[in-house]
């Protein structure tokens, strides 16, 4: 397994003649492994992620992968901002799910300071965390259909997604990061039109998935090349920390907004998604029917929208008092936790945050390691990841 | 003169010479508007945006080398088809019998290597 | 056994006192989560058994990481928490139940046991955490930097690392809402 | 009606000079502006609309033109002269397919009585060339890449030319024209599925043989880049990759068109159909294919390279061979159902 050094170093060819028979009298005629890069340029990896693979012909034999190329220190930039300005910082984390990140922040400020939040707001955040939470589901639709050599489902994901967008961009002004949440509520109330556009984005999702769904779900190639594919373990799941579509793939029944409610999830009538398999397949199966279970969130939400104010009773000076809270919400891709420690300032004393993908990328090793290279490509399309999740 | 059997292989010959000509004036016209600027950067091997690991040129796994010692065998066995399959009609039922033992040689072999599993890749 | 029940975060409190008494320190509730301070040496024993015990099974790892106190609260105030300490989340997706570990190392020596033998999940974490707070894992295969160069110096997350921006001016945005919204912008 | 023109052969052979490279780049450039189109419209876009201002004809030209303006590269570690070699080996053969192919009753460039036996040696020989470029860039992704092409390449090599034996026995003749000839009856069907199942193994190889969606593993760029060709730049990568590809897209849709679907002869034979001309049955047929081809691309997923292995030697070549023992059996002992 040890990667002859010599040999990599070495970058002429074999013309020693002793050696030429070293290699034809079948001393050494095992074939030789190589280090293979893949990343950061690389068009399958989203972002600068680095795959540094050992292979021999075209097995894997090693498998590490590189982070830390778009490392921005968040952890400690939030120490030195106050909790207004960490909105936009940390949503830009997932930059697929904008919206998503900016919650258990204000998740957390909420309990620390007992702050109530109207019911319209609660009901507000849940449409678009599940708008978010579709508009990312599609992305990884498309993106795995590409790296799987399938390119049409990548433009009918785009497609959808455009109503989707449109109807968050005329609430928040933002197509990615949208900056609208604020601890006790949201920054305004959305605009004429905005829930018949909404309505009209996840009608529109939930009546053509299943059409898109049989270009990939029943096509049989696509089958051959992920059932059974990169098996991920549920005990090693667990052990990982793997959570969101990933886990639930391998039989994990786990969903933040089933087990422990936040906001008004509890009043929903929804279902958590799992496959027992583990394989690429199932992981890629509870991500599309994720996105119809979300569309009826937003559905349910929409019919139910109470009125009333959207900010609850704020102090001014958003100050947290001292303490310690750790509160956790369902990421379009895992669990996305915020550890923020108060000491009664109005910036952070220390906020630790635990993202999805860094945990459900660092199973990577163990679930490539004796593959081959066409399939390491649709493990790492199914290891739904975004990079700037990973490195923060 | 290109004329009769020999003639077409002239003419075929010609092609040749005309499809690489074409290749080498295009590459030459291309010369002469395209820039040039040589960094070490731009001549490194591309390895996904960063140094390469080792050389390009390794031994790689001999199961491509049984694939190619398979279509050996089938090609030879193409070749000695089409002559047969032409005149097969006239010959009769004693060539089709023939052409039948030596298909159904061939298939023992290639039912032989799946079962051997070379065909596998792993 | 008595299985605990869903959330019952109580019955672990009472459960890990008496299982494992007076090791540890300071068990507290704190937002529905439990919170456990155990010294470095009975850091692995207590995660194992976090994960194994039957009606606990904390076997989902949530994270890693350290926290820095040292500058926490006033400077004159009676009782100063402990200046550096390891912070480990677990989860029970069995019973939804949630632990807090908090241990205390040595600012001038810190070293803690590595828990990957029980969690492999927390090889990155503990990587994470050596280059951001400089504490050591004791057992952890390899604790090269992840993010960082490796010639990096200094240790970002601990508070004597100053950003070089803030240096100069402390904090950009200090300025108060109520003064906003009197005078100018 | 046309004036006697008596030219000598070496006129003869000037004017085939011209007529193939004008007509092969058109093509090329055809089919590729096709590509784009059908794709686009079959996912739900418009695909380029600018350029040219009708509908974005101009586009391959435009694009063509600005592969000429590009620097050329060739990394410092690759092996120049196999490097540049490989342009070649891969270009030429995809320009020499259109010799042999019969547009018209009388319009070929040259009618050669092994023309399908030409036409399947030549177009396997960009193979090698695929290998050189891959070996010579000294590049990880290009040598597997290569190592892939040259492993499909032979593999998809043996259902075309076992498929193509069929149809060799059933039309009793190497020429091209002679083929098309015996296919004035409708060839497809009768005798019954020999030709079509010939067909559809053919259609499937082509692709392969292509290195088309479903089975682009050689130059998956999710995977590994461009294959064999990740170190080539400018009008290199053109006349290496893209013009070839395409070329030969057209090149096995009118073999295709001649060997199965009756080339220049009406798709009935029926005396009002008769009055169209050859050429424009055979361009209709070889547009058929093309079509076929490019919608096959944007519907599946790609296959992984030992499944394709697998598909090719434990389905598609039993599957010939049994063919060309019912095709034997049948023209043995049921000949007047053929002629």
């Amino acid at each position: 397994m040890a990667i002859d050094q010599q040999r990599v170093g070495d970058r002429t060819p074999v013309h020693d003649p002793a050696e030429i028979a070293k290699i034809v009298s079948g001393a050494n005629l095992e074939t030789e492994q190589m280090v293979l890069n893949v990343g950061p340029q690389h068009p399958a990896t989203h972002g600068v992620f680095r795959l540094l693979a050992t292979i021999d012909g075209e097995v894997l034999v090693d498998a590490q992968p590189i982070i830390g190329y778009m490392h921005r220190g968040y952890e400690k930039l939030v120490e030195a901002r106050d909790y207004r300005q960490i909105t936009n910082l940390v949503s830009r984390m997932d930059w697929l799910s904008g919206i998503n990140n900016e919650l258990p922040l204000h998740l957390c400020l909420e309990k620390l300071m007992e702050i109530e939040v109207p019911e319209r707001a609660q009901y507000m955040r849940v449409v678009m965390l599940e708008m978010n939470r579709i508009l990312n589901h599609l992305m990884f639709f498309a993106s795995f259909g590409a790296e799987l050599g399938a390119i049409t489902p990548t433009f009918f994901a785009f497609r959808e997604r455009e109503d989707i967008q449109l109807a968050l961009e005329m609430a928040t002004g933002g197509r990615m990061h949208f900056g609208f949440f604020r601890p006790g509520g949201i920054r305004e109330d959305v605009p004429r039109g905005f829930f018949a556009q909404a309505l009209k984005g996840v009608r529109q999702v939930m009546a053509r998935l299943d059409q898109y769904e049989d270009l990939l779900v029943g096509n049989e190639i696509f089958k051959q090349r992920t059932i059974d594919v990169g098996v991920l373990d549920k005990e090693i799941a667990y052990n990982y920390g793997v959570s969101g579509p990933i886990a639930r793939g391998s039989g994990i029944d786990f969903d933040v907004r089933k087990d422990e409610p936040y906001l008004v999830y509890d009043r929903f009538d929804f279902e958590v998604q799992s496959a027992p398999n583990g394989d690429c397949f199932d992981r890629f199966w509870v991500l599309v029917r994720e996105v119809v279970e979300s569309a009826k969130i937003v559905e349910q939400a929409i019919e139910a929208m109470p009125s009333g104010p959207i900010m609850g009773k704020v102090p001014r000076v958003i100050q947290a008092p001292a303490g310690e809270v750790y509160v956790r919400t369902e990421n379009p891709l895992g669990e996305l936790g915020f550890y923020l420690i108060s000491d009664g300032d109005r910036r952070p004393y220390r906020l630790k945050i635990r993202t999805p993908s860094y945990n459900n990328v660092s199973v990577l090793p163990h679930v490539l390691k004796g593959q081959m290279v066409a399939d390491m490509i649709a493990i790492l399309g199914s290891f739904f990841f975004v990079l700037g999740d990973i490195d923060r | 003169m290109p004329e009769g059997y020999f003639g077409q292989y002239v003419t075929i010959g010609i092609f040749a010479i005309v499809g690489t000509v074409l290749v080498a004036a295009t590459l030459q016209l291309s010369r002469l508007v395209r820039p040039n600027h040589p960094t070490t950067a731009k001549l490194t091997t591309y390895e996904s945006g960063i140094d390469p690991i080792g050389h390009g040129w390794s031994q790689s796994n001999v199961r491509y080398y049984i694939f190619a010692l398979l279509f050996v065998v089938f090609d030879v066995e193409a070749v000695f088809l089409f002559p047969w399959a032409i005149v097969f009609e006239e010959l009769g039922t004693a060539a089709f019998v023939e052409m039948v033992i030596f298909i159904g040689i061939l298939a023992l072999a290639l039912l032989y290597a799946v079962k051997k599993r070379v065909l596998e890749w792993l | 056994m008595p299985v605990i029940e869903r959330g019952d975060v109580g019955h672990v409190r009472e459960r890990l006192d008496s299982d494992f008494g007076t090791r540890l320190k300071d068990l507290r509730i704190n937002h529905g989560h439990l919170d456990v301070i155990v010294q470095p040496h009975d850091l692995v024993e207590l995660v194992t058994f976090l994960r194994d015990a039957p009606g606990l099974r904390f076997r989902f790892f949530t994270f890693l990481s350290g926290v820095d106190r040292s500058a926490f609260g006033p400077e004159d105030a009676e009782d100063k928490p402990h200046p550096l300490e390891v912070l480990i989340h677990l989860y029970s997706p069995d019973h939804v139940l949630h632990v807090t570990i908090h241990v205390p190392v040595d600012p001038a020596d810190p070293v803690c046991p590595s828990i990957n033998r029980v969690f492999a999940g927390a090889l990155w974490h503990e990587r994470e955490t050596h280059e951001m707070f400089g504490i050591d894992f004791d057992g952890h295969p390899n604790l090269s930097n992840l993010y960082l160069p490796e010639d990096f110096e200094g240790r970002p997350l601990l508070k004597s690392f100053k950003l070089p921006s803030r240096m100069v001016k402390d904090w950009p945005g200090a300025k108060d809402p109520e003064e906003a919204a009197a005078g100018g912008r | 009606m046309i004036p006697e023109i008596t030219l000598t052969a070496w006129q003869i052979l000037l004017v085939k000079i011209g007529v193939i490279l004008a007509i092969v780049p058109t093509m090329t450039l055809v089919a590729g502006y096709a590509e784009h189109k059908v794709m686009a419209h079959l996912q739900h876009r418009l695909g380029p609309m600018y350029p040219g201002g009708f509908h974005g004809w101009a586009v391959l030209l435009a694009d063509g033109l600005k592969f000429l303006y590009k620097e050329d590269i060739i990394p410092e570690r690759a092996d120049r002269r196999v490097f540049s070699l490989a342009t070649f080996a891969i270009f030429v053969p995809a320009v020499m397919v259109y010799l042999v192919i019969p547009v018209d009753r009388s319009l070929i460039v040259e009618d050669l009585d092994v023309g399908i036996f030409y036409l399947l040696a030549i177009s396997s020989v960009s193979t090698i060339g695929i290998l050189m470029a891959g070996w010579s860039s000294a590049n990880k992704y290009a040598l597997i890449g290569a190592l892939r092409a040259g492993a499909q390449l032979i593999a998809y090599e043996l259902p075309i030319v076992l498929s193509a034996a069929v149809v060799v026995m059933l039309s009793g003749s190497l020429s091209l024209v002679d083929i098309v000839e015996a296919q004035n009856w409708p060839f497809l069907i009768w005798p019954p599925g020999i030709g079509l199942i010939a067909f559809l193994v053919f259609t499937m190889a082509s692709v392969a043989e292509l290195t088309r969606p479903p089975f682009d593993m050689p130059v998956a760029e999710s995977e590994i880049i461009t294959g064999a060709f990740t170190e080539y730049s400018g009008m290199r990568f053109i006349f290496s990759f893209f013009f070839p590809e395409v070329a030969n897209l057209v090149a096995f849709a009118a073999i295709g068109a001649t060997l199965f679907l009756g080339g220049y002869q009406p798709i009935v034979p029926l005396g009002v159909l008769e009055v169209i001309p050859g050429f424009v049955w055979f361009t209709l047929k070889t547009a058929f294919m093309v079509f076929l081809f490019l919608w096959i691309r944007p519907t599946f997923p790609r296959l992984r390279e030992d499944q394709l292995q697998k598909f090719a030697w434990k389905v598609l070549i039993p599957v010939t061979l049994a063919l060309i023992l019912v095709a034997g059996a049948w023209v043995l002992y049921a000949p007047e159902a053929l002629r």
